[in-house]
This record gives structure tokens, C-alpha cells and sequence, in this order.
């Protein structure tokens, strides 16, 4: 089993401090009164960096075969993508509501 | 190799297809919980965003001690993470002891992140907050979207917690080997990985 | 030095799994004492039977309630003294009231679509076959896989036990939608207690489910047996393996939906429930949620749920087929798995042709309608494999296959209505009319029961070590394959004068003339029931005074026919299996097993 | 012997459906709508498209079961294997099925796409368990704002009006049947009280669900005078089946007229 002894552990530590200074980075930018979309995409797409390094590295989906990358990520993102398409009625309620 | 499966070898050689991933069945399982378990998180973030999107006003309760305490929240997760890590290096390399206490540090981690947790729920609550009402006025999906996102995720985190004593148990013993302490560690880093979509969301994107 | 190991194994092309092993080793001695053989098992066959045992219990459950309503339907003053003893409020004097009606209606979706469609097909026969089909000893994860039968039949005991609770079942249908679902006992009869014991029975059934599929892709992926590569695996397995994949992603998000239903009726949030309610008037006090989102987040999972029940069906029936045409099917493991994996990704991407008329975006109904309406290229593929390989066969018309082709048939049949419902245009004139329940009827429910029922004659001597009689086989798929026709095809046709579904009674001006069509189709269904015990009968004696089966009755070529019927307890004996062909060696007479090694007679 | 019965069996199945189909022994009500020809138009469109792959499909079936039972035949694949199957597939039923989502996506956008005439009539409908309410502005052209507080069978506030506060509210016309004048184009806004409802009219090919929580628009043109049912097809609750309403179209001077008397029993 291939383990994650391609890392030392000091190297782990320093993804760790990584991964709190983008923490600390999205915190500071939600004190910058960005618009709410703004604000929005931009932790989201931080947020997503932090989860792919997680999963590269702490899971070290990096050191296995790819193939297991090539299962979990398109199945995974296949659901995300798609339950997007709930957002067009999201707005249309915002515009429809029987009561103001 | 661990005992017992050397054992099972020797005892009754059961020649397989190589699998396709060359790991551990536990871990390829695990992996394929994590999927799944990531899809219904999604689906509870998803139904928080349709209700914010959807909802004239929408409060934004947090002030900065919140976001402070989130702030430390997600460090003593993510230490957590590198102890979890620290275990299952230890137990790949057959240190039984120091992973078994790298095991103990990342339980007493884990429950540290529960305690800070319960302490904001509580302060919440106190503050008049309820699944179905909004003191601060604006939507009343607010105490829903937060209290049920972030229970689910203080449940998985609990879980863990105990699945993890267990396997500490049972590795102490020699009924577990390296790869149960593995698969839990994929677990744990499913956890706070899922914190690192929670926390912005939930926290952040409610900060006045 | 594992790892080591490992690699260098993989190398050769072949690997040791220690854990697998181990797990072998653990299996080697069978359990002793009734309760572990038996009821707590983590035998994997045992399971299996249990299953079936459970949706076969379901199934009659479930067909007794067609019955009552169908009865109703024709004739509304019928006294049913069964009824009346289940429930001297619902139905006083075995007379049935609209909403107990509505409470039957939701119990038969209910009970059929998850029990006995989800359970049957992929969990019964998955369970039996599977690890077998694979050279296996068990299922990757016993214990889990014991539990996930346990957690199942929690469900269902949950779910029956809304017919004896005094508020009785609910009655917001198996789609359970919101508000009426989620505002509580105010919105009727059976919306208290009956509605959450109902939502807590599916949350069983959805970790059940997914720890179920968990299994079965593990399963496939890791316990192949040495030369099972993946194009040697057997259709069926193929298509349990894929089905394994469709209910993991749709079951994952139906959880949270029931999750969030369960809390909107008992913690007071408003998930799905919108401002100013005002119910039997009374206001409600929920505010802000939204109706559409639940319908959104349960079609996500209803729509794949009903290629969940149709995929099992596909791999039975493409396995089952060449057994008995004695020739490969065309395209060979390819082209049928292809579609198999067509359907399964379409599936996900198409639920919004539920709500083309429900208040959503009419722009979203045209991005729903376009891959609704592609998702039949895969599925006209699939027939056509399955019509063109009778092209020169040579057609041995057993039980099996004659269950076989009346699913093929059925399902062109049930296909057809799809175009009709896949298009917003035509679909807002035959949404919610009895041309969608014929329809459905067709292509999830007795097209997935037909191949079950195929399975069951064909895999039964495996099972139970004794032989069905092909005499009551052969008239129970007589009878019933008429009488499918006779009750749905007459519901399509309805349909297209509006004859509207989910009523309890036909009040309506333009309702009354089809009376005489639903006497018929009441009749025609009462008949397909009373067909079925024929069915349950035969089952019966076989199982005790059948003639003693041969290890392959059938002269069929996967691994399941290479061991004693019933198989021993870790399934080959401790034997070494080595596979050497696909699963689809057959030329006339001629067949070779996929363990021998003497050489291809169908060059597959 | 048995693969003949079967084709026989299969062969009866297809002959008495096709018939049932082309013959209309349950047909689609007289359309009395403007869009309601390109409905039924794609209907038959469909019909054809799905009749002709339902024959086909069933009649190979039936035919090959008949020909090849039996152990003499030499066993032999199609020529050319799967792929011609393959190709006949995407080409025969790709082409099928983007023709009629072309001519379908029209039908559905004259009824769906296109704004409602700003001089069309506007109704208020509201459904609730289990039966519908209209309501017509009045002389002043203005609804009323809604109370759901205010919603009170015993004194008839279907809607909620504040008719003391509230000056639009008070010359609103409530009824329990839609009435509309014959080649107007009418504008319904559809809400619910309670649950989920729906607005089916057969003959106006219009079948509309109501979103508890929000205002869902319909327009439509009625061609025809005459009195047809309107009939709620989203499961509702115990009183389902018995709830419907008239549709009542009607000449301009008779609208008129009706809905002086309507406003005189207010």
C-alpha cells in the first residue's frame, strides 16, 4: 500500500500553516465589505484550493494510483455541478413571493 | 505486514485480480463513503443557499468573537489533521506507542473543537436564537441553515472521536492493524475538510 | 515492506490482498448455532434470501393495497371487511374513505418503489449473486452488509407500522411533497405520526441503501478472483456494479431532503414551507421556505431512483438472455454496458421533467426536456442489443427467458410513453393523468418485476438447491404478461382524455364515461394478483418438494454454476477459481465455462 | 410452440393498442384555446414518432422470438454486429428526438415565452382545500393587498381582504367561477392558501400547479363559448378528487352582465 511516506512529517506541518494563513486570508477579506457575490466567490474558490491541497496531500490521493483520483473527483463534482441547477427557481421565489 | 494477516496467508492462500486502486478494501470503502457523505453535505448547503437567495432579508449575526472562535475552531481542527497524520506515520513504521498516543492527542483535539463549538451554540441560544426564529429579525432560515449544517458536521466530528477510541483500542490490542488507523485518518481529514466549506459559509458569509 | 510487497505483486499482474484473505480465513469455518446461521448472518447469501424474503412480503403487501383501491375506484361503495378490521376510522364498516384512499395510494408507491423495486433486484439478488459471480468469498464487509439488511427491514417495519398507529398512514403520496407533507397533522388524517414514522422509515432505508452500494462497488472492484478481469465480469454484474454507483450518488442526497423534512415537521424549521399558510384556518407559523426546493432536491434523487430500479433489471435480463439463446449478446459486454453507464450518468441530469407544470423556470423545463428526451438513445441500444441477439438464435423458451422477453417488450412499450412525457408541450396536457401512471407502471415497475421474477426461476434451483415446476412458470407468465397489458395499457389510453390520477373517486363530468374502462382495468387486476399466487405457491412447494437441482441446471457459464446449488458457505470450498473466458461462451448447444480452460467457442 | 404464442400474443397486444390510438377511443377534448393547436399539433407529431418505433420495436420482437425458437438454427450474429444498430440509433431516433424538442420548444414557447397582452384581463385565482376562488379587480382595475391573517371561511374572506383599510380591496369581485369573455386575453396570477393545488383546464391544453408562497402568472385566449371544467391535479389532501371548478366563457355582453350580478351579491 503505497503510504505517505513520499511526505516527512515537517513538510505535513507546513500544509497545515498553509492551509490556517488562506483560514486567516478569508477572514481578512470578509472584513473588506466586499459585495456579498464578491465575498462569495472569493472564499469559495479559496475554500476549494484548501480542499483540493486536503485531499492531495493530508488524504494523499497525490501518492495513490490516479485512478482513484479520476473516480472520487468526477462522480463528486458530477452531483455538485448539477444540483446548480436548482438556482434559477432560487431567484425566480426572490422575484415571485406571494407576500413581500 | 501485520500479524494476523500474515497468518491469513499462510493459512489460506486466496490468489485475487490485482485491485485496481492497489489499496487496502477499507480504504477503497472509505473513500467511497467520503463521496457520498460530501454529496449530502452538499445537499445541505445547497438548500441554506437557496434559502438565502430566496429570502428578502437576511441577517448576518456573527460578530468578530464568533469569527475568533471559528478562527481557532479551524486551527484545532486542522492540528488535528497533522496529529491524525502523525498516527497513522507512526503506525505504518510499527511505533505502536507513539501512535497510540498521536491517536489520544487527536481525540483530546477533536473534543476540544466539539466543547468550542457547543460553547457558540449556546451563546446563539442564549442570544434568543432558534431552529425556527430570528431574533435579529430578517429570515427565520438563518438558526435552521446554521443549526443543522454545523450539527451534522459536529456529529461526524463526534463520531470520529469515538471511532477513533475504538480503533485506538483495538490497534493497542493487535485486533487492528495499520490500515484501520488509516482509514480512520481518511475519515478525520474528510471532517475537517468539510469544515473548510462550513466555516466560510456558515461563519464568514454571516459576519456583520 | 507491505508496500513492498504489494507493488511487486501488482507487477506480476497478480496480487496477494492480505485482508481479503484474511477475511476468507475468518469465513472458513461456518457460524454454528441457528441464530448466526440464520438470522444474524453475515453470510452474504443468507442476506441475500432475507432480501428477497422481505421484498417478497412487500410485494403482496403492496398488491393487496392495489387491490383495495382499485375496487374503490370501480366500484365506491364496496365494503371491504379487511379494511374495516385494519382501520375502523379509515375505512368504517370496510367502507373506504377518500383519505384513507390517499393513505393506501402512498403506501403502495411507497412500499413498491423502495421495498420491493430498490430492495429486490439490487440488494436481494446483488447480495446472493454477486460475490459469487465475482469468485469471492463474501462481500467486502460482512458486518456492514448484515447491518444494512437490518437497517432495511427497520424501514420497513416502520413503515407498515403507520397502518396501526390510531392517526393511520399517511396520505401525501411517495413523493411526499412539501407543504403538505411537512405542515403536520393540521394538513389531515395520517399527516401526524403516520407522516414521520414515513420519513424516518426512508432515512433507514437511505443509510441502508448507501452502505449497501458501498459494499457492492467495493465488492466488485477489490474480490475478483484471479483472471475475472473487468471485461470477464458478468452483465449482471455489471449492472448491479453501475446501479451501485447511481443509488450511492442519489440516496446521498434524498438523506438530507428526509433529514430536512423530518426537522421542518418536528423542529418547527421552514425549510420547505413558505409564509402565511393558513390551514383549516389556522395561520401557520412557518415563513420563507420554498415548496419547489423540495420537489428540486427529491426529484434529484427520485429520477436516478428510477434507473436504481431499472438497472438491476438491465444486467438480469442481458445475463439471463444468452443463457438461453445460446449465443452472445450482440456488441458483446461493450455496447450493453455502455448504455448501461449512458443511463446511469443521463439519469441525473433529467429529474426536471417531474415539474415541467410545477411552478418552475420554464427556461430550466427546456434544459431538462432535451437530455430527458436523449437519455432514450441508450435505452433504444439496449433493446435493440437485447432484439437483434434472437437474430439465428437458438431460443430455449425456459421460464427465464420467457419473463426475459415480456421485460423487453414491456419496457419498448413503457418507453414509448417517455417521449410523450419528456417534452414540456406535450407533457402539460398529460402530466398527473393516468397515461403516467401507465407509464411508469411500465418502465420501472413491472418491467424491474419481470426480470426480478426472471431472476427468481433462473437463479432459484441455485438457491434453494431444488427446481421451480416450468409447468405453473409458464402459466403464470401467460397470465400475467395479458393482464400487465390489460390494466396499464389501458391507463396510458385513458390518459389521453385527461383522466386524472391520485382521485379517490370519479366525480368529475368528464371522469364518469371512463368508468367502464376502470371496471375493466379493476377486474384485470384483480386477476394479475390472483395470478401472482401462483407464482408464490410454486415457490413454496419447490423450495420443500421440488426435484433436487443440478449444480447447473441451465447450462449457463458463470462462476454461480461452478459450485453446489446451494453453494457451500464460502461458496467454492476453499477452491482456487481461475477464470479464462467472458461470460458469454455459447454457440448453439456448444458452452464453455468461464473456469475451464479449454478453448473459446464464441471467440468473446 | 411457445415462442409462436408469444408472437401471436405480442402481435394482438400492438394490433388492439394501435387501434385504441388511431380510432381515438379516449381522446383529448375540442381545443378552445389560441395556443392549444400547436399542443395538440406536437401531440400527434408524437404519436406518430413514438406509434411508429412502438410497432417496429414490438413487430422485430415478435418476429425473430417466431422464426428462431428451437434448436436447428445456425447460430450467427447481425451482419456487421452492433454497429449498425448503434448508428441506427443515433441517427433514426438522435433525429426524431432533436425534430420534435425543435417543434416542441415552439409549442411550449407560445405558451410559456411569450409576455401576456398588456391589454389582457386580469384574474386572481387562489386555491385552497379544497376549492378554488376568483377574483376580478373591480371598476377601479386594482386588487386589494392580501392578509392570510384575514382569511376567514365563516364571513366569507376567502382571500384575506382588508376591505376596511383597504380601498383596492373593497370593490373586488370574489367568485367561485372563472368567467371570461371569448377572444379576450386573460391573465391569471395563481397562488395557494395552503398546499400545493393546480389549475387543470383539458380544453385550454393548460395545466399549471400552484406554488404555495409565490404568484405563478398563466395567459391564455379562449375561442370558444361554452362551460368546462377545471379540475385540481396536484394531490391535495382528502378532499382531492372533489375539487374543481367552472370555467364559464362567455360572450362580451353576457361577461358583462354576469359580473355586474356577481358584484351586486358581493
Amino acid at each position: 500500500m503505497s503510504s505517505n511516506r513520499e511526505l516527512t512529517m515537517s513538510s505535513y506541518v507546513g500544509i497545515g500553516i498553509g492551509l490556517m494563513v488562506i483560514v486567516l486570508i478569508e477572514v481578512i477579506l470578509t472584513y473588506q465589505h466586499l459585495p456579498t457575490r464578491t465575498l462569495l466567490f472569493s472564499v469559495l474558490s479559496l475554500a476549494c484550493l484548501e480542499a483540493f491541497v486536503a485531499i492531495m496531500y493530508l488524504m494523499h490521493v497525490k501518492y495513490e494510483r490516479p485512478l482513484l483520483f479520476w473516480t472520487i473527483f468526477p462522480a463528486t463534482l458530477f452531483v455538485f455541478v448539477f444540483l446548480c441547477y436548482i438556482w434559477p427557481d432560487a431567484f425566480r421565489m426572490f422575484s415571485m413571493r406571494l407576500l413581500q | 505486514m501485520s500479524q494476523s494477516a500474515i497468518a491469513a496467508v499462510t493459512h489460506h492462500e486466496v490468489v485475487m485480480e490485482a485491485s485496481p486502486y492497489a489499496m487496502d478494501k477499507k480504504k477503497l470503502g472509505m473513500w467511497v463513503f467520503i463521496v457520498s457523505d460530501a454529496c449530502s453535505f452538499a445537499a445541505f448547503l445547497f438548500a441554506y443557499g437557496y434559502m438565502r437567495v430566496g429570502a428578502p432579508v437576511w441577517g448576518t449575526p456573527f460578530g468578530f468573537s464568533s469569527i475568533l472562535n471559528g478562527v481557532v475552531m479551524t486551527a484545532v481542527l486542522l492540528s488535528s489533521s497533522l496529529t491524525m497524520l502523525a498516527a497513522t506515520h507512526a503506525s505504518q513504521t510499527g511505533e505502536k506507542a507513539s501512535a497510540g498516543k498521536w491517536l489520544g492527542i487527536t481525540m483530546l483535539l477533536g473534543t476540544i473543537f466539539a466543547a468550542l463549538h457547543l460553547r457558540e451554540w449556546f451563546k446563539l441560544i442564549a442570544e434568543g436564537w432558534r431552529l425556527f426564529y430570528n431574533p435579529a429579525g430578517g429570515a427565520a432560515q438563518f438558526g435552521a441553515a446554521f443549526f443543522s449544517v454545523t450539527g451534522l458536521h459536529l456529529t461526524h466530528v463526534v463520531t470520529g472521536v469515538i471511532v477513533l477510541a475504538f480503533i485506538a483500542r483495538g490497534y493497542r490490542q493487535g485486533r487492528y492493524d495499520e490500515t484501520h488507523v488509516e482509514t480512520a485518518g481518511l475519515y478525520w481529514h474528510f471532517v475537517d475538510l468539510v469544515w473548510m466549506f462550513v466555516f466560510p459559509l456558515m461563519y464568514l458569509m454571516n459576519a456583520h | 515492506m507491505f508496500a513492498a510487497t504489494a507493488e511487486k505483486n501488482i507487477f506480476l499482474g497478480v496480487k496477494i490482498m492480505p485482508a481479503t484473505a484474511a477475511q476468507a480465513a475468518v469465513h472458513h469455518a461456518p457460524p454454528q448455532g441457528f441464530i448466526r446461521k440464520y438470522i444474524f448472518s453475515v453470510d452474504h447469501k443468507v442476506i441475500g434470501i432475507q432480501y428477497l424474503t422481505m421484498s417478497l412480503v412487500a410485494v403482496f403487501v403492496g398488491m393487496a393495497l392495489s387491490w383495495a383501491m382499485r375496487i374503490h375506484l370501480a366500484w365506491p361503495d364496496a365494503h371491504i371487511p379487511l379494511l374495516g378490521w385494519l382501520s375502523p376510522s379509515g375505512a368504517p364498516g370496510g367502507l373506504m374513505t377518500p383519505e384513507y384512499y390517499l393513505s393506501l395510494m402512498t403506501m403502495h408507491g411507497t412500499i413498491m418503489a423502495f421495498f420491493v423495486l430498490t430492495a429486490a433486484p439490487l440488494a436481494g439478488f446483488g447480495n446472493f449473486i454477486l460475490p459469487i459471480q465475482v469468485g469471492a468469498a463474501d462481500m467486502a464487509f460482512p458486518r456492514l452488509n448484515m447491518s444494512s439488511f437490518w437497517v432495511t427491514l427497520v424501514g420497513f417495519i416502520l413503515a407498515c407500522a403507520t397502518f396501526f398507529i390510531p392517526d393511520g398512514p399517511p396520505l401525501s403520496g411517495w413523493t411526499a411533497y412539501a407543504p403538505l407533507s411537512a405542515v403536520g397533522s393540521v394538513a389531515g388524517p395520517g399527516q401526524g405520526w403516520g407522516q414521520n414514522l414515513w420519513g424516518l422509515s426512508i432515512v433507514c432505508f437511505c443509510i441502508a441503501s448507501l452502505l449497501g452500494a458501498l459494499n457492492f462497488i467495493v465488492t466488485t472492484l477489490d474480490l475478483r478472483t484471479k483472471g475475472m478481469t473487468l471485461p470477464r465480469l458478468p452483465l449482471s454484474t455489471w449492472g448491479w456494479f453501475i446501479d451501485a454507483w447511481v443509488s450511492l450518488l442519489a440516496f446521498a442526497v434524498l438523506l438530507p431532503t428526509c433529514l430536512l423534512l423530518v426537522l421542518d415537521r418536528l423542529a418547527g424549521t421552514s425549510f420547505f414551507i413558505p409564509s402565511g399558510l393558513v390551514i383549516n384556518d389556522q395561520l401557520q407559523p412557518h415563513s420563507g421556505g420554498s415548496p419547489l426546493l423540495f420537489q428540486h432536491l427529491f426529484w434529484f434523487f427520485g429520477h436516478p431512483e428510477v434507473y436504481i430500479i431499472i438497472l438491476p433489471a438491465f444486467g438480469i435480463v442481458s445475463h439471463i438472455m444468452p443463457t438461453f439463446i445460446r449465443k452472445p449478446l450482440v456488441g458483446g459486454w461493450k455496447v450493453i454496458t455502455f448504455a448501461e453507464v449512458a443511463v446511469g450518468t443521463l439519469s441525473f441530469v433529467v429529474w426536471g421533467h417531474h415539474m415541467f407544470v410545477s411552478g418552475m423556470s420554464p427556461f430550466m423545463a427546456m434544459v431538462f426536456s432535451v437530455p430527458t428526451l436523449f437519455i432514450t438513445i441508450p435505452s433504444v441500444i439496449a433493446v435493440l442489443v437485447w432484439v437483434f441477439s434472437l437474430y439465428h438464435a437458438n431460443i430455449r423458451f425456459d421460464t427465464p427467458l420467457l419473463f426475459s422477453l415480456g421485460f423487453v417488450s414491456l419496457f419498448i412499450s413503457g418507453g414509448i410513453g417517455g417521449f410523450f412525457l419528456a417534452q414540456p408541450s406535450t407533457d402539460s396536457y398529460l402530466h398527473a393523468t393516468s397515461f403516467v401512471v401507465g407509464h411508469f407502471h411500465f418502465t420501472m415497475g413491472l418491467s424491474a418485476i419481470f426480470a426480478t421474477l426472471a431472476g427468481f426461476y433462473y437463479w432459484f434451483p441455485k438457491m434453494f438447491g431444488r427446481m421451480m415446476n416450468e409447468k405453473l412458470g409458464k402459466v403464470h407468465f401467460w397470465l400475467s404478461f395479458v393482464l400487465v397489458y390489460c390494466v396499464f395499457m389501458t391507463m396510458h389510453l385513458t390518459g389521453f382524455a385527461g383522466a386524472v390520477r391520485r382521485y379517490s373517486a370519479l366525480v368529475d363530468d368528464f371522469m364518469v364515461p371512463l368508468i367502464p374502462a376502470n371496471k375493466f382495468m379493476t377486474i384485470a387486476a384483480l386477476l394479475l394478483g390472483a395470478t401472482q399466487f401462483i407464482f408464490l405457491f410454486n415457490a413454496i412447494w419447490s423450495r420443500f418438494k421440488g426435484p433436487k437441482a443440478p449444480n447447473n441446471p441451465w447450462d449457463a457459464t458463470t462462476l454461480e454454476w461452478d459450485t453446489t446449488s446451494p453453494p457451500p458457505f464460502d461458496n467454492f470450498g476453499g477452491r482456487q477459481i481461475t477464470v479464462y473466458h467472458g461470460p458469454m461462451e455459447y454457440d448453439g448447444e456448444a458452452s464453455v465455462m468461464q473456469t475451464s480452460p479449454a478453448e473459446s467457442v464464441a471467440g468473446t | 410452440m411457445a415462442g409462436k404464442i408469444f408472437a401471436v400474443v405480442v402481435a394482438l397486444i400492438t394490433i388492439v393498442t394501435a387501434y385504441c390510438v388511431i380510432a381515438h377511443v379516449w381522446w383529448m377534448p375540442v381545443d378552445i384555446s389560441v395556443h392549444g393547436p400547436k399542443i395538440d399539433h406536437q401531440i400527434e407529431e408524437t404519436v406518430l414518432v413514438a406509434g411508429l418505433l412502438f410497432i417496429a420495436g414490438q413487430v422485430v420482437l415478435a418476429a425473430f422470438v417466431f422464426l428462431y425458437g428451437g434448436a436447428r438454427n445456425r447460430i450467427k450474429q447481425i451482419p456487421g454486429g452492433a454497429k449498425p444498430l448503434i448508428v441506427f440509433a443515433f441517427l433514426l431516433v438522435g433525429t426524431e428526438i432533436v425534430a420534435l424538442s425543435f417543434i416542441g420548444s415552439k409549442a411550449w414557447g407560445a405558451v410559456y415565452f411569450e409576455a401576456p397582452d398588456p391589454a389582457s384581463m386580469r384574474v386572481d385565482v387562489q386555491a385552497g382545500q379544497f376549492a378554488y376562488y376568483f377574483r376580478y379587480p373591480g371598476p377601479d382595475g386594482k386588487f386589494g393587498s392580501l392578509h392570510p391573517d384575514l382569511i376567514n371561511e365563516g364571513n366569507q374572506n376567502y382571500f384575506g381582504l382588508d376591505t376596511d383599510h383597504d380601498a383596492d380591496a373593497k370593490d373586488d369581485i370574489v367568485t367561485a367561477e372563472l368567467a371570461i369573455p371569448v377572444n379576450k386575453p386573460i391573465l391569471l396570477t395563481l397562488h395557494s392558501k395552503d398546499v400545493g393545488h393546480s389549475f387543470y383546464a383539458r380544453e385550454l391544453r393548460i395545466q399549471q400547479d400552484f406554488v404555495p408562497g409565490l404568484n405563478i402568472p398563466v395567459h391564455f385566449t379562449a375561442t370558444q363559448t361554452g362551460r368546462f371544467e377545471i379540475v385540481c391535479t396536484q394531490l391535495c389532501g382528502l378532499g382531492h378528487y372533489n375539487m374543481k371548478a367552472y370555467l364559464s366563457v362567455l360572450s362580451p355582453s353576457d361577461f358583462d352582465d354576469w359580473l355586474r350580478k356577481q358584484a351586486s351579491m358581493q
